[in-house]
């Protein structure tokens, strides 16, 4: 964990309510995909978890959805901002595990972290699938970036307004892969727990207190005990994974 | 001896600053972050004797210059503490710590007392009879004087170490507590605890807590906090303890003058894991503006 | 019949939102720059037999998302009120107001009561025994069931008035005060009051208040009122009238889904002095957001 | 009363921790000299009281001293930032009980409000005679301004390193005036309640809640009853004012 300044270069809509926002400064805290920081902002208590997108030399790419006053306020951050940031934060995504056919599949602002993990996996030479699944075809983001990092990329969306019909789950016939990864909605998590047949990781999402383990806020349980979702998470592997119903 | 030592129950504290339970786990994750030796001391996360995973999520909500949390004393249980947290704790921390204390009976609070204080690292008990996030547990004991002294006494029976009452502010008048503490052999009293508090999500119209209510920390608490312990230092002769939205060097200050001998700093640690590393080093500049030699001369100063 | 109508105590408001006593003077200052009829209704100065100057200034400080106050019940005396205030009012206010009524005696209560419910403008009296900032006065009847219901039952009888007892946060168990007021006869309960703070200045290491202490609000309290009123809307069948720390109709929303049938809006009118005007214009876009028909289908939605 | 936003068009020191703000936007509510506005400062929850200094179309200036967390703030702000401010609080002074030769007695930043007020008695052909009093040479503003509106201008410094040595009621030997207009510390009004002969008019600072006579934050006690420093006042007749001392 480092926490820094960050100065936002660019802030842009992506679909109507998620916005894309790169910040320049330190990264080198950040050692994973699936790795999460976490944003301070004005007249708001506590700070925003959001999962990295992308990272290129000193300029870190976050997504995210307006959701409330936080989002609301970030969405209307202009460039030049300086934001301070928690980096490095969760244990993120193994990538060892992957297999040499890695399956990715990402819901809503659960895409993001794919990104980079995507962007990790193909140069190490393995064979990446990127299922990528939506509300509507306005809601759709990235589909061409994932395409450009040579991942084949598969876009479902639930109205049928695009790509496939359906939810991700829909889309997994035919697909052959040797270990998952996967982040999004938790029903869609559920879907995934039930669809998948190989071991796989999850990344969850959880209300948070600190972010970084102090205030177990945001602890779970899991078969091999309790768990920060902060800490030992975001990332659970499907071994382990308890459903709290 | 420096101009930021203060004296906490017989033991001498480099300095006034002391992260507070529950906002610090049981350090390791600041150590990985600062020197945590630089602090006058750190009271680890509440000690129950069984583990307890605590309260269902959310256990966190967001309000005006606070948050609301309903964490419930998730603990590995006093065992684990002696066993596995004390022993990686030696390693990055040399100074004695204060140990937490929660229960829901007269019994555990002796029983998980008794197996601390048979542990060198730790310097004082941190009896805390207030939490406001566990049924039938904890602010049961520090809403009423009798259930207080009780508890004083019976912990005072198992420890030869300083035992500090900690006191919830959920009462008509906490003084009344603090004295009864006194009485019963309290060696001091650390306050407040959180305010119980509650939000209420418009969208779902549930409440955003898994436990329904929780306790309100932060800057938002401050004056309360301020005035509940000048009330407390001059209604009581032992230490008061000064907690509640403490954030800033200035807050330190504003609570030694208020009467407190040394002042724990909460949910602060959450949003910024630096901030008691930051106050101790912003003290001596703050007291040279203000003319303060040493920090324990202010001690009750508005008193 | 409109969307944001609800019924106090047998009186129908055009809307929840009511200024609180002590915010909003006799009404003449915001009179000046919007039309008050707007209004629900509002609550007027705490108004005591003889004239008050109240306390020593400094009688306002700054503290995080609020101010702590000790204003210490300034208003001109019953007469004044009745022979010059409302007068004055009835030019620039049409509808029934609530008198805010607050004594240091059984029998001051009793008589402010008493010559209030002759005034037609006056639709209800909400009686202050919450008081945190005069001495012997206010709050001592606001923290004892007894004492709340010797007051609620004395009123009671000098009026037809519904009733509206006013009381304090700094208890630590409200809904035993508020059971004792609706036993007593109550129309309603209105909370929280201020919560009892201070802050000092370390500069001269005195209180910033000349009072001393004072009474916490703003957006700091908010969360503590909303817990108080859904465990005292739990607790009782009378209307619950919330306050603390409203500052949006997002608050005031929240407010009645804890279980308040009005809201009233404090310290928000001294920042912001449009901000009941503003809630008011608010609120039906709001309501068409989060899918609620009329306002007063949500009352207690969370409970 | 009005509320309005206004816009920072200039932020300058005058002395080391005196500044010359000018906010422009609607100034109609602003009647007489002496009055203030109440400024809303983020991260503050009570607005900030100053009083006005000068008053042209649309453009409002103040001046102000770095006391607190407010002031702090405000001598941060750049060209282009928008206050949400209230304006035309107060009663302010009264002109026409001036006489044809006012005194006007300033100390510190007391002396901004008697600069509007020198710009509205000597079109009035008034002989205005103005001593303005600093603790010492660094902190002299306006004396400039004073003289340029045609007002004979003193300057009094207590340690003497400019001006006249001691405090304005130290340089009253010799001046004839009908009437005085004074604002300042209490210590120097007071001086000047005792060293003055003619009526004249306080204007008084004090820790306001709301600044628009809602919260009775500022009442004092007057010879003719309880007034609000922020309504009734700042202004007070010599003849009505009670010394809490």
């Amino acid at each position: 964990m480092e926490q820094v300044l960050l100065k936002v270069i660019e802030n842009k809509a992506l679909a109507p309510t998620v916005f894309r926002m790169k910040l320049e400064g330190s990264t080198k805290a950040i050692t994973a995909p699936g790795q999460f920081v976490n944003i301070k902002l004005d007249g708001l208590y506590l700070r925003r978890p959001i999962s990295v997108c992308d990272l290129e030399k000193n300029v870190l790419t976050i997504i995210y959805k307006v959701v409330g006053e936080g989002t609301e306020q970030m969405s209307k951050m202009k460039a030049g901002a300086v934001l301070d940031v928690l980096t490095g934060l969760g244990n993120g995504y193994d990538t060892a595990l992957s297999g040499d056919r890695p399956l990715l599949l990402g819901g809503g602002v659960g895409v993001p972290p794919l990104y980079l993990l995507a962007k990790k996996l193909l140069p190490e030479g393995k064979k990446v699938t990127a299922v990528l699944g939506f509300n509507t075809k306005d809601e759709v983001f990235y589909e061409n970036e994932f395409k450009a990092l040579g991942a084949v990329t598969i876009i479902t969306t639930a109205d049928g307004s695009y790509g496939k019909r359906g939810f991700v789950t829909d889309a997994l016939d035919g697909i052959g892969y040797t270990h998952f990864y996967t982040c999004g909605p938790e029903p869609m998590l559920k879907a995934v727990y039930r669809a998948t047949k190989t071991s796989g990781q999850f990344s969850f999402e959880r209300r948070m207190g600190c972010g970084f383990g102090a205030c177990m806020g945001c602890s779970c349980k899991t078969i091999t005990g309790y768990k920060r979702i902060c800490k030992e998470g975001p990332v659970l592997m499907k071994e382990e994974i308890l459903w709290e119903d | 001896m420096g101009r930021l030592n203060v004296d906490l129950c017989g033991i001498e504290l480099d300095n006034p600053v002391i992260p507070s339970s529950g906002t610090f786990g049981y350090g390791h994750e600041f150590a990985k972050i600062y020197d945590i030796n630089c602090l006058g001391t750190f009271s680890f996360k509440g000690t129950t004797k069984e583990e307890r995973f605590g309260n269902p999520t959310p256990r966190v909500a967001e309000s005006p210059s606070g948050c609301v949390n309903a964490v419930g004393l998730q603990n590995p249980g006093v065992d684990k503490v002696i066993n596995e947290e004390l022993p990686k704790l030696k390693e990055c921390f040399h100074k004695p710590v204060i140990a937490n204390v929660s229960g829901f009976s007269l019994d555990e609070y002796v029983y998980v007392c008794e197996r601390l204080d048979k542990e060198d690292q730790v310097g004082w008990l941190e009896v805390n009879i207030s939490c406001p996030n566990v049924h039938g547990g904890g602010m049961s004991f520090g809403t009423d004087p009798k259930a207080a002294a009780l508890v004083t006494k019976a912990v005072k029976g198992v420890t030869t170490k300083p035992v500090i009452m900690k006191l919830s502010p959920n009462v008509t008048d906490i003084t009344e507590i603090a004295k009864a503490c006194e009485d019963s052999g309290a060696d001091g009293v650390s306050l407040i605890n959180t305010i119980m508090a509650m939000r209420i999500d418009i969208k779902s119209r549930r409440p955003v807590l898994g436990n329904v209510t929780g306790g309100l920390s932060g800057k938002a608490v401050f004056p309360v906090a301020l005035r509940m312990v000048y009330q407390t230092a001059k209604a009581v002769k032992i230490p008061v303890v000064g907690l509640g939205g403490v954030s800033s060097a200035e807050d330190v200050i504003e609570m030694m003058m208020a009467g407190a001998s040394a002042v724990q700093v909460g949910a602060a640690n959450l949003i910024d894991p630096f901030v008691c590393k930051n106050i101790i080093e912003d003290l001596p500049e703050l007291m040279d503006r203000l003319g303060i030699k040493n920090i324990k001369d202010i001690i009750g100063a508005a008193l």
